[in-house]
C-alpha cells in the first residue's frame, strides 16, 4: 500500500512539471508577450519592453521557465502586481479560506449523497427511488450560481435564518466559520450531492446485477449483511473514482459560490488575479489548484485501492 | 496681519456680490470658507446680506427628522465599501475603498462641509496674501499623531512635499502642478505653515483639503507603509486590514477631537469595513444586517434596498458624476463635431430615469453647472437630437456611421449607462461596442497603461468634487492627473489659469461663462448628471456626516439600542 | 461466376444489393430511433432542446426586441405587454430570455464537437497503437486533466482576451482529454476484438482500421459521451459569462442576465428567474437526451 | 425452521423429494413483451439423488433452478405451478424464513467462480459468514469453521488461503472454495449450475471428483444443470433433458443416453463427436434449425420444428411426456389426431408425466427414435485423397514470444518448432495459458515471434501481418473463437465479405458480387441473411460468415481458434463438419486449435500437445491418442468425462497448480505435476524428444518402450480405441 502511493507520488512529480510546462506557456509564452499582458493594450512598447526585461521575459524560454520554475519550488512565488503582498502567502491563505469550505461541503456531500445514491439503488424501480433520480437530476441541472442567488435571498435576507456573509466577524470563534460556511456550502452540495449519488446508485445497481451477490444472498445472509459487507464496499469503487474526478468540478463551482459570497477563498483571488491581469497570483492559483486536484484524484485512488484488493495487491 | 484684513476685505466684497445679485448665499458660504474666513464672520456676512437662517444642518440628519436622540457612546458601526485597489496608502490612493479608509486615519489640514464648503480640520484658520500666491495656513495646537508623536508645521511640510515630489505617483502631484512646486511649502514656526505658489490661485485651499485626498498630513517621517503602520491623526486608528476582506478600525482615545458639549470623539468605540465590490453582495449585507451602513448605494439594483422598511435612506445632492471621457487623441475623438454628436445623442433625462429614477440634476457637458454648483453661469441645454447629431457626424465625414469603443468597468451603475448610450447613439449612427472590464482591471497600471486613462472612450465614476475648478483642474488640463480625454485646449488653459488666479468675483463669473461654453462646445468629456447619491443605514445609525460617498465621517455617528 | 454476357445484369444486381443493403442499414436505424422515440425520456429532453434552438435561431421574428430599452418602464412586473416584465433598462424579459439561448446554443455544442473531434483523435491513436504512443498520450491527457475546467478557462481568458471563438476553443480543449480518455477506452475494448484482427489479416491500413472498423462501432458511447460533454458546456459556458468571461452587455446571454440582474432578484425576481429557468430546463432538457440514449444504448 | 429442526423433518418423513417441482411456469418480462421461458417443467428428486438437467443455452435451464431458489430476476414471475422443497411450498416461505432455508436446507455452486466470489473480501471472511449467521458463532469460531470447511474440499494450505482474496486463487480454487461454502451446513439439497464449464479438462475433472466424493459423505441430493452429457453420465442417476422450456425426455442416465426415446436426445447425442472418432471415418451428425428465440411461438411439439421424424399430427397438439416403453406416445397421436388441432396450446397437464415408469418421453413416436433418419454423411477425405504431398506447406521454427506483465516476464511460447504438410490438419491442444493461440498467432502475424522463423510454401514470413505482402496474407488466414466479436456488427454481412473479396482476392476473381454469392453458398448462408448485421444473426451463421471470409481470398493456411467451442454441440457440429467439407474441396491446411480433446481427434490428421509455451508432443492423431504418449496427454485424456458407461477410466490426478509463465519449473516443465516423476532427473534436465514412432515424438525423459508399459499396465484390459 505504501509503496501504491509512493508510486503515485513519484510519477505525480513529472505530471507536475509538465502541468506548471504548460500554465507556464498557457499565462507567459503562448499569450505573445507577457509585459503586454500585463501592461493591456494601452502600454508604449517601450513600457512592455522595460517590464519584459524587468520580468526576465527577454530571455530564452527554457531559461525563463527553469527561474520560474525554480522560483516556484523554492517557495519564492515573488509579490502579487496588483496587491503588492507576496504570493506565496497570499495564495496559502486563500487556498486554507477555500479547503475549510469544500471541506465542509465534502464532509456533508459524500455520506449523504452515497447513502441517497445506495438506498435508490436498492430500491430499484420503487416510487421512491424514481422520486431520488428526479430530484438528484434536479439538482445537477441547477447552476450554482443560480441556488446561490436564490438561497441568499430566501435564507439570508428574508427568512433571516443565515448569514449572507461567508465570513463570521473578526474575532469570532473558529467554530463559528462553519455556520456561515452553512449558506455558501449549499449550492456546492446540490450539484455534488446530485451528481454523486446518481453514481452510487448506478454502482449499487450494477453490483446489485453480479454473481458474488446472488452468491450472498442465496448463502441465507440477512439483507443487512448482503448490503453492508457485499454490495457497499463494490458500489463505492466508482463512486470514490467519481469523487475525485468531481474535485474539479467542485473547484469551478468553488469559484463560483465564493465569487457570490465574496468569500476570500483562492477561486474568488483568481477572478480579482485574472480581472487584474495579475500574472504571478494566476499562475500560482492554478498550479496550486492543480496540485490539489491531482492530490485528491490520488486520495481517491488510494480509498479504491482500500475498497479493492486487487489493487491495493497490484501495487 | 494682512492677510486676515485682506479677508475681511474679501468678506466684503462677497457680501456686495450678493448684494448685487452676482452671487447666492451659498455660493458666499463656499466662498467665504476658501478665505479662510470664520465661520463667525461668515455667519456676520450671511447677516449682512440679509440673511437669517442658517444653512449649515446637514442633508443626513434633515433626512432623519431634525430632532436627532440622545448621543449613545460605544458600539461598533460596520460598513460595506469597495476594497481599496492598491496597497492603502495616502500617497497613491485614488479609489473609494482607498479614500474612504485613508479619511478615517488620517486627516486633512482642511475638511468639507455637506455643503462641499471647506472647513477647519488640522488648519484652523487660513489667508492668502492679497495677490493670492502666498497662502498662510494656522495649525491646530494639541493635536498628536496617534502613535504619539505631536502634530506640528514640519509634519504639514513633510506631507505636502511628499505628495509633489514627482516620483511619489501621487495624484496630488498633478494637481498641484503649477502651482505649487517642491521646496515652496515653509513651516514659519512650530504651527503656521505658507505656501508660496507659482502663481496666484483663488482656489488653492481646495488642493489641500480633503477633496484633494492625497494630501493627508502623515507624520514627518512616514515611510509608506502605511497598510502595516497607518498613523494619522484621525479619530480612527486601523486595527487590521485584510486585502479584499475586511478592515477593523477603532477608535483613536487620544483624538483631539470633541463635541459641542465636550464630549470626546468618536462616540462609537470600532468600526468595521466589509470590503466588497460586487454591488449585489453589497446590498445583501445591507440588508441581512450584516451591516449597518453603505456609504454609497447604487439606484440601479438598489429598489430593494431602497424599499427595505429597516433602512433609512439618505439622499444628498452630490457632484458626483459618471464621466463620459473621449480620448481626443484617439480616433474618431479627435473632431469636436463626433463628441457633440454623442452629446447630442443622449436622452439625459431617459438616463436619469433609468439609472437614478430621475432624483439626479442633469448635466449639460460642464461642469459650471449651476443646479449643483451655485452661482454658476447656465449653460444651454443638450436635449436629444438626432437630426443635428447626424448632421454632425455627416460632417465630420462619418456620414454612414462611426464605430467606437466604450470602455467601462462591471462596477456602480456604469454598465448601464454605457449600455443606454449604445442604444441611444445607435440612430445617429454612431455604433458603440461595449468592453466592459472588472472594476480593478479598469484603474490597473500606471498613468500610461491604465484602461481608465488610456482607452479611446470610458465611463469614469467621480465622486464629489467641491468645485468646477478642482474637477477642471482634475481631469480637463493638459497637466491633469486623470484625464481620460486627454484634452488639450489653449484658450480653455489660459481662461482657467486667469479664473483661478483672480478673487474677483465679477470676473471669475464672466471667466466661468467663458470656461463653460468652450467646455462645452468642445465636449472633451461627456457630463449628463450630477448623481444624486444615497447613503443606506439602519433606523439606529445616526449623524454620518461628510459630503459624497468618499468623505464618509462617522467621527459624530452614532448607534441607539 | 457470373457469364461473360450478363455482366452488366450482374451489376445491376450488385446495385440493387447496395441498395437492399443500404435499406437495410436504414431499417436498423430507423429501429434504434423508434427505441428512442419510445423512450418518454429522450423525447422530452429532444423537444426542451429543440424548443431552445428553435428560440435561439427565430425568437427575434416574433418577440419584441431583446435590445430595445425603456427608460421609463423599467422593471416592471409581468403584464399583457411584458410577459416576463421588463429590465433595469425597461428592455422585454421574454424576448431577452428567449434571445438569450443563443449565445450558449453556439458555444457548447461548437465546444463539444471540437473536443469529440479532438478526444475522437487523440484517443483512436492512443487506444489503437496502444504501447509508448498511448503512454506518452495518456500522461499528456493527465496533465490537461490536472487542470480543473473553471479555473483554467479563466486564466486563458483572461490573457487572450474573451471572444465567442476563444470560448469555445478553451472549453472544446479542456474536455478533450475526458472525451479522449472515454473514446480511448471504448476503443481499446473494440481493438483486441476479432473483427479487428481479421481486419490486419486482410492487410488493412491502420487508418482503415480506425475509421471505417472500429469507429462504426464505438459510436454510442461516442454520442452518449457527447451529449454528457454538452451538458457540461452549457454549464461551463454559462459559468463563465456569469463570472464575466464571456460576452460583455447588452447581449441577452443567460449567465450574464442572471449576474447583472441578480441585484434585483427581490425587487424584481422576473429578471433573474426567467433566465435561470431557461438555463437549467436546457440543462435537464441535454440530461435528459443522455439519459434516454444511454438506457437505449444499453438495452 | 432451524437447521436441526428441518433434519429432523428430513428423517421423519423420508418420503419427502428434496426437490419436487410441479407444472412449473415462468415468464419472463421484457419490453412490454410476455416471454415464458419454462411451459410447465415436473420433476422430482429423492433425498441423495443426482439428478442432472440437460439442454443447450437458453432451454431455460438456469431459470429452473433460480425458481428452485425463489431467486429469479425482478422481470421473472412464476404464473404457475409450486416449488417443493423437502414437502414445504419455497413460495410461503417469510423472508427470514426463507434465508434461514437458503445456505440450510439448499445450496448453490454457479458457473463461473470468478465472479460467484465477493471480489474484496477475504476467502476466509466469505466462508465464515455462512457460520455465523447460520449458526451464531463469533467471528473466531466461525473462522475456525471455515477452515475445516476449505480442508474438506481438499484447498491446500487452508490457513493461507483463509487469508486470500478470491482473484488470488485459480479457477479450480475458487470454485473449491464455492463447493466449502455451498457444503458448510450440510444442505440436503445441492443445486450445480455448469459447476465446470469454462474451466481446463483437468481442473473440471478434479472438481468431479471432488463433488462425486463429497456426495458419499453428505447424503445432499444433487440438481446438476448443464449442457455437458458426458459430466451427467458421470455424475447423475436419472436425466431430464429440456428443451424450450419443456421436458421432452427423463429417465435413468445410462438408459436414457444409451437407448434415447426422443428425436432431441438422439439428435444431441449424435452430433457430439464420439471420443476417438475421426473425420474420415464418419460425418458428425447435426441437428437441423436453431433453437427457437424466447417467446417465440412454436406450433405443437416444440421440437416440431427441427425434428427429423416430424409428421403432420406433431404440428396439430402438443405431445404429454409419455411414459415409456408401456406408452411410447401411440395413444396421444391417437388423440391428438382426433382432437381439434391446438397449435400453439401447452397447459401444465402437458408438464406432468403420463403413466407410472422409470422413463418418459415426449413424442408420439418414441419408438421410432432408434430409427431416426441420419443426415447426409459428408466424410472427410483422407490424407492422400487431399492430394497432400510430402512438401511441408508450414514450418515453424524455433518460435519464442514473450509478453510482459508490470515487471514480470511471461514466456506464452517457448521453442516451438513444427510442420504442417500440404493439405493437412494439425490439431492443437492443451489448457488455457499453454500458449495455443499464441503460437497461432505467431503464424499468421498478429503476434510478432521474438525469435524463430515462420516459413510458409519455402518463403520466409514477415513477423506481422502488417509488413507481409498481400499474397502472404491471403495465403493464411484466421477463423477465430467467438462468433460475437469475430464480424464487424457495424457492417452488413455482405460488406463484410465484399471487403475481404476485394482486399484479399483482388483482381483474380471477375466479379466481387459473384464471389460474395459463392462463398456464401458455399458455407451455407442464405442469401438474405448477407443484408444482415451480425447481431441479427445465429451464433452458427456467424461462424459460417468468419469461415466465408476467411476463405475469400482462396487461402492454403486456414488457423481455426476453437472455432465451434463458443457454439451449443448442435451447431458446433455443422460447423466442423463445413470445415472438412472445405478442406476437402479447397485443398487447403488446417491449424485447428481446441481444448475438446474429442474434436480435436475427429478433425486432426496430426496433433501437437503444448503445456506450459512448450510443445510437448507431436504425432499422428491416433498416436498421440494412444501410449506411449506424454504423460501429460496420458493425464489430459484421462480427464475427459466421456460418455461411456462401460469403460470408465481412472482419472490421472495431476498434482498442485498450473506453474506460472514467469517462472517455468525448471528440467522438465511438467515434473512438478507428473506421475510419471522420475526424481532429480526430470527437476534438473531438460528432457529429450524422444521418437516413439517415426514422427511422432513427444518431450519425456522416459523412452517409448518404457512408457508404453508402464501406460499398458495402468489402463484397463480393453484397449480405448480401436
Amino acid at each position: 500500500m505504501a509503496r501504491l502511493i509512493g508510486r503515485r507520488l513519484l510519477l505525480m512529480v513529472p505530471t507536475l512539471i509538465l502541468v506548471s510546462i504548460l500554465v507556464f506557456a498557457l499565462a507567459e509564452v503562448l499569450p505573445g508577450n507577457l509585459g503586454r499582458s500585463i501592461l493591456g493594450p494601452y502600454a508604449t512598447q517601450q513600457q512592455v519592453d522595460i517590464l519584459n526585461h524587468h520580468l526576465g521575459a527577454d530571455k530564452p524560454l527554457y531559461e525563463r521557465y527553469a527561474v520560474w520554475a525554480g522560483h516556484f519550488v523554492t517557495g519564492h512565488w515573488g509579490a502579487s502586481l496588483q496587491l503588492g503582498t507576496p504570493v506565496f502567502s497570499t495564495v496559502m491563505r486563500a487556498l486554507g479560506n477555500s479547503l475549510l469550505l469544500a471541506g465542509f461541503a465534502l464532509v456533508i456531500i459524500v455520506p449523504t449523497s452515497i447513502l441517497v445514491g445506495v438506498y435508490a439503488g436498492l430500491r430499484r424501480d420503487s416510487l421512491l427511488d424514481r422520486a431520488i433520480t428526479i430530484s438528484t437530476l434536479s439538482m445537477t441541472v441547477i447552476p450554482e450560481f443560480v441556488s446561490g442567488v436564490i438561497l441568499i435571498v430566501v435564507f439570508a435576507v428574508t427568512l433571516h435564518w443565515l448569514p449572507v456573509s461567508a465570513m463570521p466577524p473578526q474575532g469570532a470563534p473558529f467554530v463559528d466559520r462553519f455556520y456561515y460556511l452553512i449558506l455558501p456550502a449549499i449550492p456546492l452540495m446540490l450539484l455534488e450531492l446530485g451528481y454523486i449519488a446518481r453514481m452510487a446508485r448506478v454502482g449499487t445497481v450494477q453490483v446489485l446485477a453480479m454473481p458474488y451477490i446472488r452468491t450472498a444472498v442465496l448463502k441465507g445472509l440477512p439483507r443487512h449483511r448482503v448490503i453492508f459487507g457485499h454490495v457497499l464496499r463494490n458500489a463505492l469503487v466508482p463512486t470514490v473514482t467519481v469523487i475525485g474526478s468531481q474535485v474539479g468540478w467542485l473547484i469551478g463551482g468553488l469559484v463560483v459560490v465564493e465569487f457570490l459570497f465574496v468569500y476570500p477563498g483562492i477561486g474568488n483571488m483568481m477572478i480579482n488575479a485574472a480581472q487584474f491581469h495579475d500574472v504571478p497570483l494566476l499562475e500560482a492559483c492554478v498550479l496550486v489548484v492543480a496540485v490539489l486536484y491531482m492530490l485528491s484524484n490520488l486520495i481517491a485512488d488510494i480509498v479504491v485501492a482500500l475498497l479493492n484488493p486487487r489493487i491495493r495487491m497490484g501495487g | 496681519m494682512a492677510d486676515e484684513k485682506f479677508a475681511r476685505e474679501y468678506g466684503h466684497h462677497l457680501v456686495e456680490e450678493v448684494l448685487n445679485g452676482h452671487m447666492t448665499r451659498r455660493q458666499l458660504l463656499v466662498r467665504a470658507s476658501v478665505f479662510g474666513l470664520s465661520a463667525t464672520a461668515i455667519a456676520q456676512l450671511l447677516a449682512a446680506c440679509g440673511s437669517s437662517t442658517s444653512s449649515s444642518s446637514s442633508p443626513s440628519a434633515a433626512a432623519s427628522g431634525s430632532a436627532l436622540p440622545a448621543v449613545v457612546t460605544g458600539g461598533t458601526m460596520k460598513a460595506v465599501i469597495p476594497p481599496p485597489l492598491k496597497a492603502l496608502d495616502p500617497v497613491t490612493i485614488y479609489d473609494q475603498g482607498g479614500i474612504v479608509l485613508v479619511y478615517q486615519i488620517a486627516e486633512y489640514l482642511i475638511d468639507l462641509t455637506n455643503q462641499n464648503a471647506l472647513k477647519p480640520k488640522l488648519a484652523v484658520s487660513w489667508a492668502p496674501n492679497a495677490k493670492g500666491d502666498v497662502w498662510t495656513f494656522k495649525l491646530r495646537q494639541g493635536v498628536t499623531f496617534n502613535d504619539g508623536s505631536p502634530f506640528e508645521a514640519a509634519d504639514v511640510v513633510a506631507s505636502i512635499e511628499r505628495v509633489i515630489n514627482p516620483k511619489s505617483g501621487s495624484g496630488a502631484l498633478a494637481a498641484l502642478a503649477g502651482i505649487l512646486s517642491p521646496g515652496g511649502t515653509k513651516a514659519i514656526d512650530t504651527h503656521t505653515v505658507q505656501f508660496n505658489l507659482d502663481k496666484p490661485f483663488a482656489d488653492f485651499p481646495y488642493l489641500v483639503s480633503a477633496s484633494s485626498y492625497n494630501t493627508a498630513i502623515l507624520p514627518r517621517n512616514y515611510a509608506g507603509n502605511f497598510q502595516k503602520k497607518a498613523v494619522g491623526t484621525g479619530p480612527w486608528m486601523l486595527k487590521s486590514f485584510v486585502t479584499n476582506q475586511h478592515a477593523t478600525l477603532v477608535k483613536n482615545p487620544t483624538y483631539w477631537g470633541k463635541d459641542t458639549q465636550g464630549r470626546q470623539l468618536p462616540y462609537l468605540d470600532q468600526l468595521e469595513f466589509a470590503l466588497v465590490t460586487d454591488t449585489s453582495a453589497a446590498n445583501l449585507q445591507l440588508q441581512s444586517g450584516a451591516v449597518d451602513v453603505q456609504p454609497q448605494t447604487v439606484f440601479q439594483g438598489g429598489a430593494s434596498v431602497l424599499s427595505d422598511a429597516s433602512l433609512r435612506v439618505d439622499v444628498y445632492p452630490s457632484t458626483g458624476i459618471r464621466e463620459l471621457a473621449f480620448n481626443v487623441n484617439k480616433t474618431p475623438w479627435q473632431d469636436k463635431r463626433v463628441r457633440q454628436a454623442v452629446a447630442y445623442s443622449l436622452d439625459r433625462k431617459a438616463i436619469n430615469q433609468a439609472l437614478y429614477g430621475g432624483r439626479s440634476n442633469l448635466g449639460y457637458d460642464t461642469f459650471w453647472e449651476p443646479t449643483v454648483f451655485p452661482g454658476s453661469p447656465t449653460p444651454p441645454a443638450r436635449a436629444q437630437d438626432y437630426t443635428k447629431a447626424k448632421q454632425l457626424l455627416s460632417d465630420a465625414g462619418h456620414a454612414s456611421g462611426v464605430d467606437v469603443t466604450l470602455t467601462v468597468a462591471n462596477y456602480l451603475e456604469n454598465p448601464a449607462f454605457a449600455q443606454l448610450i449604445q442604444a441611444q447613439c445607435k440612430p445617429a449612427g454612431i455604433n458603440v461596442k461595449i468592453n466592459e472590464i472588472s472594476y480593478n482591471a479598469i484603474y490597473a497600471g500606471t498613468n500610461t497603461t491604465t484602461p481608465w486613462l488610456n482607452a479611446p472612450s470610458v465611463i469614469v465614476e467621480w465622486g464629489s468634487r467641491p468645485t468646477p475648478g478642482v474637477y477642471a483642474q482634475a481631469m480637463l488640463l493638459p497637466t491633469s492627473a486623470w484625464s481620460s480625454s486627454h484634452w488639450n485646449d489653449k484658450d480653455f488653459v489660459t481662461t482657467f489659469n486667469q479664473y483661478e488666479s483672480t478673487t474677483d468675483e465679477a470676473t471669475r463669473t464672466t471667466l466661468a461663462s467663458k470656461l463653460s461654453s468652450i467646455q462645452q462646445d468642445e465636449t472633451p468629456i461627456v457630463v449628463a448628471f450630477y448623481i444624486s447619491q444615497l447613503r443606506t443605514q439602519k433606523k439606529n445609525v445616526y449623524n454620518i456626516q461628510g459630503p459624497g460617498s468618499f468623505y464618509f465621517d462617522v467621527s459624530q455617528a452614532y448607534m441607539t439600542k | 461466376m457470373a457469364p461473360a454476357g450478363v455482366v452488366d445484369d450482374s451489376r445491376t444486381q450488385e446495385m440493387q444489393a447496395d441498395v437492399a443493403a443500404a435499406l437495410e442499414q436504414r431499417r436498423q436505424r430507423r429501429y434504434l430511433v423508434r427505441a428512442l422515440l419510445r423512450s418518454p425520456t429522450f423525447v422530452i429532453g429532444v423537444l426542451i432542446v429543440l424548443f431552445w434552438v428553435f428560440m435561439g435561431i427565430f425568437s427575434t421574428a416574433f418577440t419584441q426586441s431583446p435590445l430595445a430599452q425603456h427608460p421609463f418602464a423599467i422593471l416592471q412586473s409581468p403584464s399583457a405587454a411584458h410577459w416576463f416584465g421588463t429590465d433595469d433598462l425597461g428592455r422585454d424579459v421574454l424576448a431577452r430570455t428567449m434571445a438569450g439561448a443563443r449565445t450558449v446554443l453556439i458555444i457548447a455544442p461548437l465546444a463539444t464537437l471540437l473536443a469529440l473531434l479532438w478526444g475522437g483523435i487523440i484517443g483512436l491513436i492512443a487506444g489503437f497503437y496502444r504501447g509508448i504512443t498511448d503512454d506518452i498520450i495518456m500522461r499528456l491527457v493527465d496533465v490537461l486533466l490536472a487542470l480543473p475546467v473553471i479555473i483554467t478557462s479563466i486564466l486563458i481568458l483572461s490573457l487572450f482576451g474573451k471572444s465567442l471563438a476563444i470560448v469555445i476553443v478553451v472549453i472544446g480543449a479542456l474536455f478533450t482529454p475526458v472525451v479522449s480518455r472515454t473514446i480511448r477506452s471504448a476503443v481499446i475494448g473494440e481493438r483486441e476484438r476479432e473483427y479487428v484482427m481479421a481486419a490486419r489479416l486482410r492487410g488493412e491500413r491502420s487508418a482503415f482500421v480506425m475509421a471505417r472498423e472500429i469507429l462504426p462501432n464505438i459510436t454510442q458511447p461516442i454520442i452518449v459521451e457527447g451529449t454528457v460533454r454538452l451538458g457540461y458546456a452549457v454549464f461551463t459556458a454559462a459559468t463563465l459569462s456569469f463570472l464575466g468571461f464571456g460576452l460583455g452587455p447588452p447581449s441577452p446571454d443567460w449567465g450574464l442576465t442572471i449576474a447583472t440582474e441578480r441585484v434585483d432578484l427581490q425587487s424584481a425576481p422576473w429578471t433573474v428567474l426567467f433566465p435561470a429557468f431557461a438555463l437549467a430546463s436546457l440543462v435537464v432538457g441535454v440530461n435528459l437526451i443522455t439519459d434516454g440514449l444511454s438506457s437505449v444504448f444499453s438495452k | 425452521m432451524s437447521a436441526v429442526d428441518s433434519q429432523a423433518n428430513a428423517t421423519d418423513a423420508a418420503p419427502a423429494a428434496a426437490l419436487d417441482v410441479r407444472d412449473l411456469e415462468v415468464t419472463f418480462h421484457r419490453r412490454g413483451r410476455d416471454l415464458p421461458v419454462l411451459k410447465g417443467v415436473t420433476l422430482h428428486i429423492e433425498p441423495g439423488e443426482a439428478y442432472g438437467l440437460v439442454g443447450e443455452s437458453g432451454c431455460g435451464k438456469t431459470t429452473l433452478a433460480m425458481a428452485a431458489l425463489r431467486y429469479l430476476a425482478g422481470n421473472g414471475t412464476v404464473d404457475a405451478g409450486q416449488v417443493l422443497v423437502e414437502g414445504r411450498d419455497v413460495s410461503t416461505l417469510s423472508e427470514e424464513a426463507l434465508r434461514k432455508w437458503r445456505g440450510e436446507a439448499v445450496a448453490m455452486v454457479y458457473q463461473d467462480p470468478a465472479t460467484a466470489l465477493s471480489p474484496a473480501m477475504r476467502i476466509g471472511d466469505q466462508v465464515a459468514e455462512v457460520f455465523r449467521y447460520h449458526e451464531g458463532l463469533k467471528k473466531a469460531e466461525a473462522l475456525e469453521r471455515a477452515r475445516e470447511s476449505l480442508r474438506r474440499v481438499a484447498l491446500p494450505d487452508p490457513d493461507a488461503t483463509l487469508r486470500r482474496y478470491p482473484f488470488e486463487l485459480s479457477g479450480g480454487q475458487q470454485q473449491r472454495v464455492v463447493i466449502a461454502m455451498a457444503l458448510a451446513v450440510n444442505p440436503h439439497l445441492l443445486v450445480l449450475d455448469e459447476p465446470t464449464t469454462g474451466l481446463d479438462a483437468t481442473v473440471e475433472a478434479e472438481i468431479l471428483d471432488l463433488i462425486e466424493e463429497l456426495r458419499g459423505r453428505i447424503h445432499a441430493a444433487i440438481l446438476l444443470i448443464t449442457h455437458n452429457l458426458g459430466l451427467v453420465a458421470h455424475l447423475c442417476e436419472r436425466v431430464g433433458v429440456l428443451y424450450a422450456g419443456r421436458i421432452v425426455e427423463e429417465g435413468p442416465a445410462r438408459e436414457l443416453f444409451t437407448d434415447p426415446r426422443h428425436p432431441y436426445t438422439m439428435g444431441l447425442l449424435r452430433c457430439a463427436p464420439r471420443f476417438g472418432m475421426n473425420k474420415t471415418d464418419a460425418a458428425l451428425q447435426t441437428i437441423p434449425g436453431t433453437l427457437p428465440a424466447l417467446g417465440e411461438p412454436l406450433a405443437g411439439c416444440v421440437y416440431s420444428a427441427r425434428c427429423p421424424m416430424a409428421k403432420p399430427v406433431c404440428t396439430r397438439r402438443e405431445p404429454d411426456l409419455y411414459a415409456w416403453p408401456s406408452d411410447a406416445g401411440v395413444k396421444g397421436a391417437a388423440e391428438a389426431e382426433a382432437m381439434p388441432p391446438d397449435p400453439v396450446a401447452y397447459s401444465p397437464h402437458h408438464a406432468s408425466p403420463v403413466g407410472e415408469a422409470a422413463r418418459h418421453a415426449r413424442c408420439y413416436f418414441s419408438a421410432q427414435v432408434p430409427e431416426m433418419p441420419q443426415m447426409a454423411p459428408v466424410v472427410g477425405a483422407s490424407l492422400e485423397a487431399r492430394g497432400a504431398s510430402s512438401g511441408d506447406v508450414l514450418e515453424i521454427k524455433a518460435v519464442e514470444r514473450t509478453f510482459k506483465d508490470g515487471r514480470k516476464r511471461l514466456t506464452a511460447v517457448h521453442d516451438v518448432s513444427l510442420n504442417l504438410k500440404h493439405g493437412e490438419t494439425f490439431g492443437l491442444v492443451g489448457e488455457s495459458g499453454s500458449g495455443k493461440t499464441t503460437l497461432a498467432k505467431c503464424v499468421t502475424g498478429l503476434i510478432a515471434a521474438d525469435s524463430g522463423t515462420v516459413t510458409f510454401e519455402g518463403k520466409l514470413m514477415r513477423s506481422t501481418a502488417g509488413r507481409r505482402s498481400q499474397d502472404a496474407l491471403r495465403a493464411i488466414q484466421m477463423v477465430f473463437q467467438n462468433p460475437d466479436s469475430t464480424l464487424n456488427p457495424a457492417w452488413s454481412t455482405r460488406a463484410i465479405l465484399t471487403r475481404s473479396v476485394r482486399k484479399l482476392a483482388g483482381s483474380r476473381s471477375g466479379s466481387v458480387r459473384a464471389k460474395v454469392d459463392k462463398l456464401s453458398a458455399d458455407v451455407r448462408v442464405e442469401p438474405r441473411f448477407l443484408l444482415q448485421k451480425p447481431a441479427d444473426l445465429s451464433g452458427g451463421q456467424k461462424q459460417r460468415i468468419a469461415i466465408a471470409r476467411a476463405f475469400a481470398g482462396d487461402p492454403r493456411l486456414v488457423v481455426c481458434d476453437e472455432p465451434a467451442s463458443a457454439l451449443d454441440v448442435s451447431v458446433q457440429a455443422s460447423i466442423l463438419n463445413l470445415l472438412v467439407e472445405l478442406q476437402t474441396s479447397e485443398s487447403v491446411s488446417y491449424i485447428f486449435i481446441s481444448h475438446d480433446l474429442a474434436v480435436v481427434r475427429y478433425i486432426s490428421d496430426r496433433i501437437g500437445v503444448m503445456y506450459l509455451a512448450e510443445l510437448i508432443e507431436v504425432g499422428s492423431a491416433e498416436e498421440v491418442f494412444n501410449p506411449p504418449h506424454h504423460p501429460y496427454t496420458e493425464a489430459l485424456l484421462s480427464s475427459i468425462p466421456k460418455l461411456d458407461f462401460d469403460r470408465r477410466l481412472q482419472r490421472i490426478p495431476l498434482r498442485g497448480a498450473m506453474p506460472s509463465l514467469s517462472e517455468p519449473p525448471t528440467g522438465c516443465r511438467f515434473h512438478t505435476r507428473c506421475h510419471r516423476f522420475l526424481g532429480d532427473l526430470c527437476v534438473q534436465q531438460e528432457p529429450p524428444i524422444q521418437e516413439a514412432v517415426t514422427g511422432h515424438t513427444y518431450k519425456c525423459h522416459i523412452p517409448p518402450d518404457e512408457l508404453l508399459a508402464a501406460q499398458l499396465a495402468d489402463r484397463p484390459a480393453s484397449p480405448v480405441e480401436a
